[in-house]
């Protein structure tokens, strides 16, 4: 495994964060990252590399679930130090993934809710329109006008049923970015007020 | 129209720095030179240094220039230029153990292992105005210097040592209280992380170090004077240098150079609320970068003090002592007022001029 | 019967505060038995150990004992005032009772504080901010009750002041300026404004004048009849409890030692501590 | 430790010069050129060890290849040249090389002029020691 | 052998370093994830002293890019010296373009107001907030507030309110009047005048906040709910300019400053300097929709 | 129909503040009492007709023995029955009127004889309006009907006390010497109060020293010595 040159540490950081912010801030509007020549190894998509180059460093952790290979490469790049999933601050899972794993997620606490666990999930295919055997989720709460649909494929729908549990008691909650091999990228914030359809 | 009107702001701004810089310089053709200001100046560079959170003589010294001496200024040049480098490096934890020192004294006892070593200090010094520092001479200095020197005999010379501890002495003799367990000894990082209350000690004893010494000054005389519960004796008070060492990337440790301070242990009689426990004592710890004993002193009382946290006694109130002993956040906020506020006054002077209406009214009907 | 075995408002398992650190002994070793809350080994204090009761609706609770007995650490931790080392609550109005009150979280907490709780202290300055009006301090619990109208506050105010005796003039006069049955009534007030169906009253009459205690208690008794509220009195003082309780509690050393009917507690008290009492007081 | 303790302290033109006159002999690469950045400094109390950081001191460091060794130079002060030699030394006393005895040499002379100095200051500091036994002569 | 060199220092781009940059853009997705939440943040020292705008500066340098278009104002006016003197820091930081024009900019960084013009989507207004605590009035401790705030205990915070009725006859909060973030958390729109407040409600900009001195961030995502607390029965009103007009333009829908004359004279000109530029050379800019401006009669 | 039978009572107390010491104050107690019957204890002082009573009351606790009540909604042993039971049956069936009134302070005679109906929860003028035609049966004087009955005699206070026991008109009555400081007048409006309550279906336990009311009064007298029954007539 080698390290990562293609990503510039001030201006690539930069412009892809903003991306992210306008994510998080527009709740089920899809955003494309810059497609980078990554090497990185299977199951962490392109999108969740560049989220993870841009906001990780040593002083933060991060879990990832999947191949050991992608803890090594996050850690290579990015400095970040490896964690349970009880303490990290980052944590990458995969759409397909079993459920039951976020219960474990730091979620804050009512003085310092912003002490949580910031979730990148991969997916299949993020998309606007309608395509069968799909997952479909309707954002509702800040940063939506009325309410956005996106649809998502290889997303296991207990995932979703698992975050609206744990978010319930607002502000305590995780913050989820979506990402899928088109670099496409959806915000849902522990704000948001989401329902899903299978 | 718009334009004309922020090039009057820019323009009258580059003009006042402009005179900023003549004022500095108008009377006085000889530049300052950093070396001068290092070491003549030294009290006040420690002082940059310490409130500005880095310890560097040298650009110390050219912020104190720069802020025409004005040591608030020049420690916030100082922290703003802190800003800019990338911390690449943890030391490993400094021994004042080790220290080569250059004073030590103890109000404690009247003698201490290595006796009482007063170093440089201007304690016991008339505060007579010396006339004769105004037409001082680089002969003067020179003359000085050779006499200063003369008093050594090179080939008698006593050989460098460490010093024990007072207070442990007092440790060894088990008179010290023991930690309390529930103290939370996790150690933060304030610059990086906002505080957070009630603060870890780590947390606490980081923020006294940066903090301004006029501040720390006032919130521990006001605890002996009665608001806050300490009123302490020096164990022991050293200024000295000691050395720092890191690990380079490959993992091998590295002496890099000594930085000096200054280390205060203050003795606190304590009261037993256990009729099973003794009364012992406790030792409050202040350290910071230079010459400072005010600043460690003051540290040293407030590290006490707010261990035992009474929002009554404004000196044992963490967040009352640490947030307002920050100088460079007291200052900036406090000089923010000079700041033009027109659009916030309109809006109260809208609420006033109703309510005086208001009455007007009730008083007619 | 109404108060059948399931009818109860509110349920209390094994509550116990201990002070310091301890172990299973603290608990063993400690208690009427022993004399002392103490516990020998860790020196931590146990101030309520083991208290099991349940209150059933508009019924009024006595807890009596000596200084130092535990029983206003009972009515504090049941109010959140502190926190529980061990033990559960359950509030029948708060999701049927099914969920330990102790547990939730400090925004649940708070939520039952408001809606289902009310609490007299002893002193009135632990209950009312001084830095707000009377009347202010009544509006406090109401909006926290979720009521944001001004005048429908003010109203309200205004009726339970008048049903507490406090003039309504000085709705807006703050509190320090009050005589201290005055603080008390104010404070009962604001306990009872948004229509708790508990209401803890700890220590309310101590320290008042024999007259303004007479009229304090009076007042308590009719919000009791009028209003139906579930009480636990907590008291030192046994003509107090005689007066307002149906049942009583009777702790020492942070244990409950005797329970029954109150005019049972008082005529034909069974524990030695319990006799001890009666005897001295009456 | 020994090494680094008697670059930092000793005198800079005579690093400088040893330095400049030996490094011709060895191919020498900057990796990074000497710059500053800073150390943040640990202190612990002397009661109950608790660690607390102190503040930063500000550093300089340097990344040299020389013949493809790698030698680090840091050091405390905004001193380039000092930290470029700091990491020359690192480097070449880690490689056999036919000058290790002048090097000794080099660093034995300035270690003996540190101590001189040293201890120079430290017998002007002993002579304002409060001596009470000489008081009570008296 | 290197030359020695002393005092070369470069700055980075957009001055603060990286990691700190990304320590604050970890907290601003997290502050736009709890709207109205203050996350507490490094706040490292600024070559600006505190209180003269750090936090704001944080927020901008950590969010900014060379695409960027940056307009800054202080009380409405781009021509405020403190204005001029961060808009200088920020251009020779980071050289992006910067504009006094409203609609173009992508980054507006503001103290004590909000434009005018109606913001865009594509725009995020970061504010410079002095006092990022709205409970502090009512109580002084950090640790105290950050419960209350917690647990959405905010009775303290109302009855304060309820009580300046009780003896003055109406609220008298004046700029920086407490607002409600999507039902939740109390949060201090920054001393923006009560003229602004309810410009944040469903703003199509995201509007950050930071408060360097006392090392809080803080948002506002775009459509979030955004109310000034008020009582069924007392109603929040904005600053009433009694049908005064600009005395340049004539136009009454607008934040007016009072302007004192030599003479003893006063008149009234609009605050927002480019509003008021825009209105001079008879553009036509969006203005912001709300029913208090709408009542206010032309 | 019984509505009470005791079985093989007991109470003894146990005295730990005088070193243990054990008074026997009821030994192996038999009775029962049919519904709607008067029964009159009597026995000189110290006899335990009062601890029989207080037992019935739940206000001793018996030390062994059954007391079978037969509630509306079934039979309880009230030795044994939980606090909750006995309140809810004071509440709804069994009224206890002791020989003295307990005073509350500031509580109006009208109110302290309402206060069973309160207690359930009555409509407050409604329950006044029964209380002062109580009154007025009594001929207790109507002004002092809203005075403090603290300051009262013997005489007023036992009307009070009479009227307050009654006018829930309770299934079972414990009455002690209901008649004890009352004018002969008075005295046969209360027997016949009683007795009207008994046309309702009341059964009564009264305990009395006045041969008078008890022969007026009571279907079957039960003789108390020491703590046992002496006869069964």
């Amino acid at each position: 495994m080698k390290k990562e040159i293609c990503f510039e540490e001030v201006f690539d950081a930069q412009e892809q964060f903003r991306i992210v912010l306008d994510a998080m801030a527009h709740p089920g509007i899809i955003y494309h990252l810059k497609d980078f020549d990554f090497e990185a190894p299977p199951y962490l998509s392109n999108a969740s590399a560049v989220i993870a180059f841009a906001l990780l460093n040593s002083d933060v952790s991060f879990h990832a679930i999947g191949d050991a290979h992608i803890s090594d490469y996050l850690a290579l790049n990015t400095g970040a130090v490896e964690e349970t999933f009880e303490k990290a601050d980052f944590v990458f899972i995969n759409g397909n993934n079993n459920a039951d794993v976020l219960f474990k997620l730091k979620y804050g606490n009512l003085s310092y809710p912003e002490d949580s666990a910031t979730v990148l999930i991969d997916v299949e295919e993020i998309s606007k329109f309608h395509l069968d055997g799909i997952t479909e989720i309707i954002f509702r709460g800040p940063g939506v006008e009325f309410e956005n649909k996106v649809f998502f494929r290889g997303l296991n729908s207990e995932i979703l049923e698992t975050v609206k549990e744990i978010n319930f008691e607002f502000p305590l909650g995780i913050d989820l970015i979506f990402c899928d091999k088109n670099n496409q990228i959806v915000g849902l914030p522990r704000s948001n007020n989401f329902d899903y359809k299978v | 129209m718009g334009y004309v009107a922020v090039k009057g702001g820019s323009d009258a701004i580059e003009n006042s720095l402009e005179l900023v810089e003549f004022y500095r310089i108008r009377n006085s053709i000889t530049p300052i030179e950093i070396e001068q200001i290092k070491s003549q100046l030294r009290l006040a560079v420690d002082k940059v240094m310490g409130e500005g959170g880095l310890f560097t003589p040298e650009y110390a010294a050219i912020a104190l220039k720069q802020a025409e001496g004005e040591v608030f200024e020049a420690a916030f040049i100082l922290r703003a230029f802190r800003t800019t480098l990338q911390r690449r490096y943890y030391s490993e934890s400094i021994n004042t153990r080790e220290m080569f020192v250059k004073r030590k004294i103890s109000a404690s006892f009247r003698e201490i292992p290595g006796g009482q070593i007063l170093g440089p200090t201007r304690d016991y010094s008339q505060r007579i105005m010396d006339t004769k520092k105004a037409s001082e001479s680089t002969a003067d200095i020179q003359n000085f210097l050779q006499q200063f020197e003369s008093k050594i005999d090179n080939n008698t010379l006593k050989s460098i040592k460490t010093y024990a501890k007072v207070i442990d002495l007092l440790r060894e003799q088990g008179l010290l209280k023991p930690i309390d367990k529930k103290e939370n000894k996790q150690l933060l990082d304030i610059t990086r992380e906002a505080i957070k209350f009630p603060a870890a000690r780590s947390a606490r004893l980081q923020m006294l170090a940066r903090a301004e010494t006029g501040g720390l000054m006032a919130m521990g005389y006001a605890s002996m004077r009665g608001f806050g519960s300490v009123h302490p004796t020096v164990g022991e008070l050293r200024y000295g240098s000691v050395p720092v060492t890191v690990k380079d990337p490959s993992g091998k440790l590295r002496y890099i150079g000594k930085i000096e301070v200054t280390e205060a242990e203050m003795i606190n009689g304590t009261s037993s609320n256990k009729k099973s426990e003794a009364a012992l004592y406790t030792i409050g710890y202040g350290l910071c970068f230079g010459q400072n004993d005010t600043k460690a002193i003051c540290m040293g009382i407030l590290d006490t003090t707010m261990r035992n946290p009474d929002s009554n006694q404004p000196a044992n109130d963490q967040e009352f002592v640490l947030y307002h002993t920050e100088g460079i956040e007291s200052m900036g906020f406090t000089n923010h007022l000079k700041l033009p506020h027109y659009v916030t006054f309109q809006s109260s002077l809208k609420n006033v001029r109703e309510e005086v209406e208001r009455k007007k009214e009730v008083a007619t009907v | 019967m109404s108060n059948t075995e399931d009818n109860w408002l509110l349920k209390v398992n094994n509550l116990t505060k201990i002070y310091g650190d301890y172990t299973e002994n603290s608990i063993k070793n400690t208690g009427p038995k022993f004399n002392s809350n103490i516990c020998p080994e860790t020196g931590s204090i146990v101030a309520c150990a083991d208290i099991n009761f349940e209150l059933y609706p508009g019924e009024v609770l006595g807890i009596v004992g000596e200084s130092g007995s535990g029983k206003s650490t009972v009515v504090k931790l049941l109010y959140f005032d502190m926190e529980q080392s061990l033990g559960s609550a359950f509030l029948k109005p708060h999701l049927d009772g099914l969920s330990n009150i102790l547990e939730e979280s400090n925004q649940k907490k708070r939520w039952i504080r408001n809606y289902l709780m009310g609490m007299v202290y002893q002193n009135p300055r632990d209950g009312l901010n001084f830095k707000f009006s009377s009347g202010g301090n009544i509006a406090e619990k109401l909006i926290m009750g979720g009521n944001f109208h001004v005048g429908n506050i003010r109203n309200r105010a205004t009726d339970l002041l008048e049903k507490t005796e406090v003039p309504v003039l000085r709705m807006d006069d703050k509190p320090a300026s009050f005589s201290g049955g005055m603080q008390q009534r104010v404070q009962i007030s604001k306990a009872i404004a948004n229509n708790p169906p508990l209401l803890f009253l700890d220590e309310v009459t101590t320290g008042l004048d024999v007259s303004v205690q007479a009229k304090v208690l009076d007042l308590i008794r009719e919000l009791q009849q009028d209003l139906g509220i579930a009480m636990i009195v907590v008291s030192h003082d046994l003509s107090v409890i005689r007066m307002l309780t149906d049942r009583t509690i009777v702790m020492k050393n942070g244990r409950i030692v005797e329970r029954g009917l109150t005019d049972q507690i008082l005529q034909d008290p069974q524990h030695k501590y319990s006799q001890l009492l009666v005897s001295s007081l009456l | 430790m020994n090494q680094d303790y008697i670059l930092c302290e000793c005198s800079l033109s005579a690093l400088e010069n040893f330095v400049t006159e030996l490094e011709k002999y060895f191919n020498v690469v900057v990796a990074k050129t000497p710059s500053i950045c800073m150390t943040m400094v640990k202190a612990e109390d002397s009661v109950e060890s608790q660690t607390f950081y102190l503040g930063e001191a500000l550093t300089t460091e340097c990344q040299l290849l020389v013949n493809d060794k790698i030698g680090y130079g840091i050091c405390i002060g905004d001193e380039p040249v000092r930290a470029y030699c700091i990491a020359f030394f690192d480097a070449i006393t880690d490689i056999e090389n036919e000058f290790l005895p002048q090097i000794n040499q080099f660093l034995k002379e300035q270690l003996a002029a540190i101590e001189l100095s040293q201890k120079i200051e430290h017998n002007h500091i002993l002579r304002t020691k409060v001596d009470f036994k000489i008081m009570e002569q008296d | 052998m290197v030359e020695n060199n002393k005092y070369i220092n470069k700055y980075n781009f957009a001055f603060i370093d990286e990691s700190t940059k990304k320590e604050i853009r970890r907290k601003l997705l997290k502050a736009v994830a709890i709207p109205g939440y203050q996350v507490p943040y490094s706040s490292p020292e600024m070559p600006i002293a505190r209180g003269w705008g750090t936090g704001g500066l944080h927020v901008t340098l950590a969010i900014i890019g060379k695409k960027d278009i940056f307009k800054i104002i202080d009380q409405g006016s781009d021509a405020s010296v403190n204005a001029c003197n961060l808009r200088n820091f920020v251009q020779s930081m980071t050289g992006v373009k910067t504009t006094f024009d409203t609609s173009e900019a992508t980054i507006i960084q503001t103290r004590h107001r909000i434009t005018e013009e109606e913001l865009n989507e594509n725009q995020i207004f970061v504010y410079q907030v002095p006092q990022p605590e709205p409970l502090r009035s009512v109580e002084r401790y950090e640790n105290k507030t950050r419960q209350m705030h917690g647990e959405a205990n905010y009775a303290k915070m109302w009855v304060a309110l309820y009580e300046q009725f009780v003896s003055h006859g109406d609220i008298m909060l004046g700029a920086g009047y407490p607002v409600k973030v999507n039902n939740r958390y109390i949060m201090a729109p920054s001393p923006i005048p009560r003229w602004d407040i309810p410009n944040l409600n469903l703003s199509k900009a995201l509007h950050l906040f930071g408060a360097g001195r006392e090392k809080r961030l803080y948002a506002i995502p775009p459509f979030t709910k955004v109310e000034p607390l008020e009582f069924d029965d007392i109603k929040f009103h904005i600053e009433d300019f009694k049908g005064s007009a600009c005395s340049k333009t004539g136009y009454k829908k607008a934040f007016l400053d009072e302007m004192y004359y030599d003479d003893g004279s006063t008149n009234f000109v609009i605050n927002d300097s480019n509003f008021l530029d825009k209105l001079s050379e008879k553009e036509q800019p969006t203005q912001h929709e709300n029913k208090y401006i709408n009542q206010i009669a032309e | 129909m019984n509505i009470l039978e005791i079985n093989d009572l007991s109470k003894v107390f146990n005295l730990h503040i005088l070193n243990n010491k054990k008074l026997e104050a009821l030994k192996s107690i038999n009775l029962t009492v049919a519904e709607g019957e008067i029964i009159g204890l009597t026995g000189k002082s110290g006899s335990g007709k009062s601890s029989l009573m207080k037992c019935i009351y739940r206000t001793y606790l018996a030390s062994g023995g059954q007391i079978n009540y037969k509630s509306i909604n079934g039979m309880v042993d009230l030795v044994t029955a939980s606090d909750h039971e006995v309140i809810e049956l004071r509440k709804n069936e069994i009224t206890y009127c002791s020989q003295f009134l307990s005073v509350i302070p500031r509580v109006s005679a009208v109110d302290v004889v309402c206060e069973n109906l309160f207690k359930v929860n009555a409509d407050k003028e409604a329950a006044r309006y029964k209380a002062k035609g109580m009154l007025q049966q009594l001929g207790f004087p109507a002004e002092l009907w809203d005075a403090f009955p603290v300051t009262f005699s013997g005489g007023e206070q036992q009307r009070i006390n009479v009227a307050r026991a009654i006018i829930t008109s309770p299934r079972f009555l414990l009455i002690d010497e209901p008649t004890a400081s009352l004018d002969p007048k008075t005295k046969d409006i209360v027997v016949d109060m009683l007795l009207d309550l008994k046309k309702h279906g009341t059964s009564i336990l009264c305990i009395s020293h006045d041969e008078y009311t008890i022969e007026k009064l009571v279907d079957r007298r039960i003789n108390l010595h020491l703590g046992e029954i002496l006869n069964l007539n």
